[in-house]
C-alpha cells in the first residue's frame, strides 16, 4: 500500500512536458514536490495565477500572494497574474491541460463525487465543478477504500456527483485505474506487494483486468 | 476627468440600505474591502444579501457581519470554517446559494458586460443543474446560467485614481474587477489614491467607469488564513 | 437652417455633468468641440479607449493610438486602455450614458437605419448595432432630408435597420425631436427662421405639434 | 517556464494549411500582425477564412492576402475602403459575414473562454437575427450568438516574454487579447521579446497560456489609414 507521497509520486509520472495543470488541494498539492526539474510545465492557481513558485520564506510572506487553498505562496519567472473570470476563462476553455484532484467517490463511467456530504456541513464546491467539467485529462487522488474499509471505487456515486463522466486515471494506495469509456476500471498497475484478488475485492465498481498487471514503478 | 472621490468608507456606504444587494471582491480574506466592512458595521442595517467567493472567517471579512447578523443570504461558492456561519445556516437564520466558482465569477462578468445569460458545462448532471436549461452544442452538454448584479459592489484595489481607475496587487485581484463592473453603485477602496493622470493608461485592471466612488482606506490587516513557508 | 457645426452645437446642450459619451463619426465627432469646459464628461472610443483627448500635434501622433474612425487622437489625463471585449462590456452593459450618432432613416416608433443601402457597397454595421442596442440615451444628429429632398423621418424605415426602438432624440438642421413611446416625433424647437409648417411638410412620419414651439437657442 | 519561442514568421505560419479557420487582431491597419501576413503571402496557400474586425486597406494588411486571393471567406464587422475586396465580393469570388462589432469581440471572448452561446441585445430587430435564437430576458429581446474558434490566430503585441506573456500598446490592443486565446494555435509577433521573468506578471495583458509560439517581429510600418492632426 502506498503512502500520500507515494500516490502523489506516481501521479508525478503522468505529467508531460509542455503541460499547464492545476493542483488540488491534499494529495494533488504533494504532486508538484515529485515532478522532474526538466520538464517545462507550469501550474495554475485559479484565484488568478499561472506559474506558482515553492512557498515563501518568511521575509517573502506577502498577503496578497496566496493560492487556492489560501496558503502564502511565491511565484516564478514568467508568471503572470489575473482576474477570476480570466482564470476560469482558461479552465472552461481547455487551456489547462491536467486536473489532479482528490475525490470522495469515483463511478465506473468517470463520475465524481468530491463536494458535499449531506447531512455534515455543507462548504462548497469551490472551482471544482469548473475544473471536471472543463480539462481534457482528469487523474484522481485517493485512497482505495474510505477509513471503515468500504470501497471508494463504485458502480455509481452515492454522494452527490461534481461531475460526470470526467474521470480518466485514478491513482490509489493499491492501483493505478483508468476508466474505460464504455464503463468500468481497467486495473493498469499494483502497487508493491498488493494483488490482483485484493484490488478487485476492494473495488466495488467493474474491475476490468487484462493480462498480466505489473507493479508500479517510481 | 469626472472625480469620483468621497472621504472615507463611512460616507461611501451611508445609504446602503437593508435588504440592498451587494457584492463583496475577495478570495478568502485577500483583497477584501476592509475599510468598507468595518463602516457597514457602524450601520444599522440588515437583510443583506451578499455575492462574495467566500464568507470570511468567524472574527473577520464577512463573518464580522454574520455576527452581528446582518446578513440574510449569501451567494459564495466556497464558505469553509467558520463557527458562526455554521450555526445559522443549520438553524435556517441563513440562506446560502452555493455556486460553482467559475460559473459565479462568469455570472458576475456577465452582469458588468450586459449579457442576460450564457451557457457553461459546470455543473452538468449534479444538483446545481436543477431546474436550468440543459443544452447542447457540438457534442456537449451545458448547462444555462443568468448574469448578477447588484445594487452596490463594494471592491478593494491596491492604487486607484480620482477618475475610479483601479489596480490590483498579486492574487489580490480575484473577483474584484468583475464586480466593479457589475455594481450599479460601485465603492472602491484603495490602498493609495493618485489624482488622475498619474497611473500609466495601459495598465489599468478596472476602468474608472465602473466606479462611482472612491477613497483612500487605512488601517489594513491583511489577514493571512494560512501562513505557509518554506521547510 | 443649421449648419453642420450647429447640429452638433445644440447636441452639445444634452450633454450632462459626469456622463461617458461615445461619439458616432461625422457630425456627432464635432459635438466634442461644443461640450462646455466646466462639465466633467469622458469619450469613449469603441477600439478601446476611454478618455479622447484632441488630435495630436505633428510630433505627438502615435500609429498606436487612433480613434474608432481611425484617425490619430491623443489621450487626457485619467484615460485608460482596454481591450475590445471590454469595450462592448461598458456599451452592452449600459455603462456607457449617452451615444450620438449619425443616420440614414429614422422611424416615428425610434427605429433607425444607418449601415446598409441594399445594392451598393456594403461596408458593415462596425459598433452600431451594439450601441443602439445598449445605451440608455441615443441621440440621432442628422439632415432632415436627403439629398434629393426626401424626409427621413418616417413613419417605418425603408433601409435594413440597425436597432428597434432606441432612439430618443433627433437634432436636425431643421428641428428638435423627440420620439413619443406611443409612436410619433413631438417637435420641441425650431431652427431660426424655420416654421413649424415647413417641418410638418418635411417629416414624412406622424409629427407631434403641442403649444408654441420655440426657436433653439445656443 | 514553457518556452514558446520560435525563429521567424516563416517558421511560425509554416503548418497553416489551405481552407484554415483563421483570426487575425486589429482595428483598421492598428495592431495588425504585420510580419505574419507578409509571411503568409510567400505561402502557397488559398481559400482561407479569416475573422477580423476589418480587411484592410488594397495595399496593405489583410488587403494583401485578398489580392492574391488567398481568402475564402471574411467574417468582419467593418470593411471599409478597399476596391479589391469590392470587386471580389460583387463577382461572388468572396464570401463576407458582417457581424456588429461588439458580437464580434464577445463571441471571440467566448471561444477563448469555453462559452459556446451567450445572448446579447445587438442586431434585435434586424436582418443579423435572422435565423437566430430570440429570448426575452427582464423585459428586453437578446440574440443568442455562439463562440468562434480559430485554427490559427495570429496576433501582434508590444511586448512579449518567451513563455509567450503579452503586452500591447494603446489602442492597438483592441480584438488581439481575445483572439489569441481563442486560437487552437496563436502566434504572437511582438515588437520587443524578452526572457521570462522580465515582465512585470501583475501588467501582462494575455497569459502565455493563450500563446503557442511567439517571435520578435521586424521592419514594422504601422501605417497610418487617417492622419489627423490639431489645427
Amino acid at each position: 500500500m502506498l503512502k500520500k507521497q507515494q500516490i502523489a509520486q506516481r501521479i508525478a509520472k503522468e505529467v508531460k512536458n509542455g503541460q499547464y495543470i492545476n493542483l488540488g488541494i491534499g494529495i494533488p498539492t504533494l504532486v508538484a514536490n515529485y515532478i522532474p526539474e526538466d520538464l517545462e510545465i507550469v501550474l495554475q492557481s485559479e484565484n488568478g495565477l499561472l506559474g506558482i513558485g515553492p512557498f515563501p520564506t518568511e521575509e517573502q510572506i506577502d498577503p496578497d500572494l496566496i493560492n487556492a487553498g489560501k496558503q502564502t505562496i511565491t511565484m516564478v519567472k514568467g508568471s503572470v497574474l489575473f482576474n477570476s473570470a480570466e482564470s476560469f476563462a482558461m479552465i472552461r476553455g481547455g487551456h489547462v491541460h491536467l486536473t489532479i484532484l482528490g475525490a470522495m467517490e469515483v463511478s465506473e463511467n468517470g463520475d465524481i463525487a468530491n463536494w458535499k456530504i449531506p447531512g455534515k456541513m455543507v462548504k462548497g464546491m469551490g472551482g471544482a465543478m469548473d475544473l471536471v467539467a472543463s480539462a481534457e485529462n482528469i487523474i484522481v487522488a485517493m485512497q482505495h477504500c474510505s477509513k471503515s474499509g468500504e470501497s471508494k471505487l463504485l458502480k455509481s456515486c452515492s454522494l452527490p456527483i461534481t461531475g460526470i463522466r470526467c474521470v480518466k486515471k485514478i491513482v490509489t494506495d493499491l492501483a493505478v485505474l483508468e476508466v474505460d469509456p464504455e464503463g468500468g476500471f481497467i486495473l493498469k498497475e499494483r502497487a508493491p506487494g498488493v494483488s490482483v484478488e485484493e484490488i478487485k475485492s476492494k473495488t466495488e465498481g467493474k474491475l476490468i483486468v487484462k493480462g498480466e498487471i505489473p507493479e508500479m514503478e517510481f | 476627468m469626472i472625480n469620483k472621490t468621497v472621504k472615507d468608507a463611512n460616507e461611501a456606504v451611508q445609504d446602503i440600505p437593508s435588504g440592498a444587494f451587494l457584492m463583496m471582491g475577495g478570495f478568502g480574506l485577500s483583497g477584501i474591502p476592509e475599510n468598507c466592512i468595518s463602516a457597514l458595521l457602524q450601520r444599522d442595517i440588515k437583510d443583506l444579501t451578499i455575492v462574495s467567493n467566500n464568507a470570511g472567517v468567524d472574527d473577520f471579512g464577512i463573518g464580522l457581519l454574520l455576527q452581528k447578523r446582518m446578513v440574510k443570504k449569501m451567494i459564495s461558492s466556497y464558505v469553509g470554517e467558520n463557527a458562526e456561519f455554521e450555526r445559522q445556516l443549520l438553524s435556517g437564520e441563513l440562506e446560502v446559494d452555493l455556486i460553482p466558482q467559475g460559473t459565479l465569477a462568469e455570472r458576475v462578468r456577465a452582469g458588468g458586460a450586459g449579457i442576460p445569460a450564457f451557457f457553461t458545462p459546470a455543473g452538468v448532471g449534479t444538483e446545481v443543474a436543477e431546474g436550468k436549461e440543459i443544452r447542447e452544442f457540438d457534442g456537449k452538454l451545458y448547462l444555462m446560467e443568468r448574469w448578477l448584479r447588484s445594487d452596490f459592489s463594494l471592491v478593494k484595489a491596491w492604487k486607484g485614481d480620482t477618475a475610479g481607475n483601479l489596480i490590483f496587487k498579486g492574487t489580490a485581484r480575484n473577483f474584484n474587477p468583475m464586480m466593479a463592473a457589475a455594481g450599479k453603485i460601485t465603492i472602491a477602496e484603495v490602498e493609495e489614491l493618485v489624482p488622475a493622470g498619474e497611473l500609466d493608461p495601459n495598465q489599468i485592471h478596472t476602468p474608472g467607469i465602473y466606479v462611482q466612488r472612491i477613497f483612500e482606506g487605512k488601517n489594513y490587516e491583511k489577514r493571512i488564513e494560512q501562513r505557509t513557508v518554506r521547510s
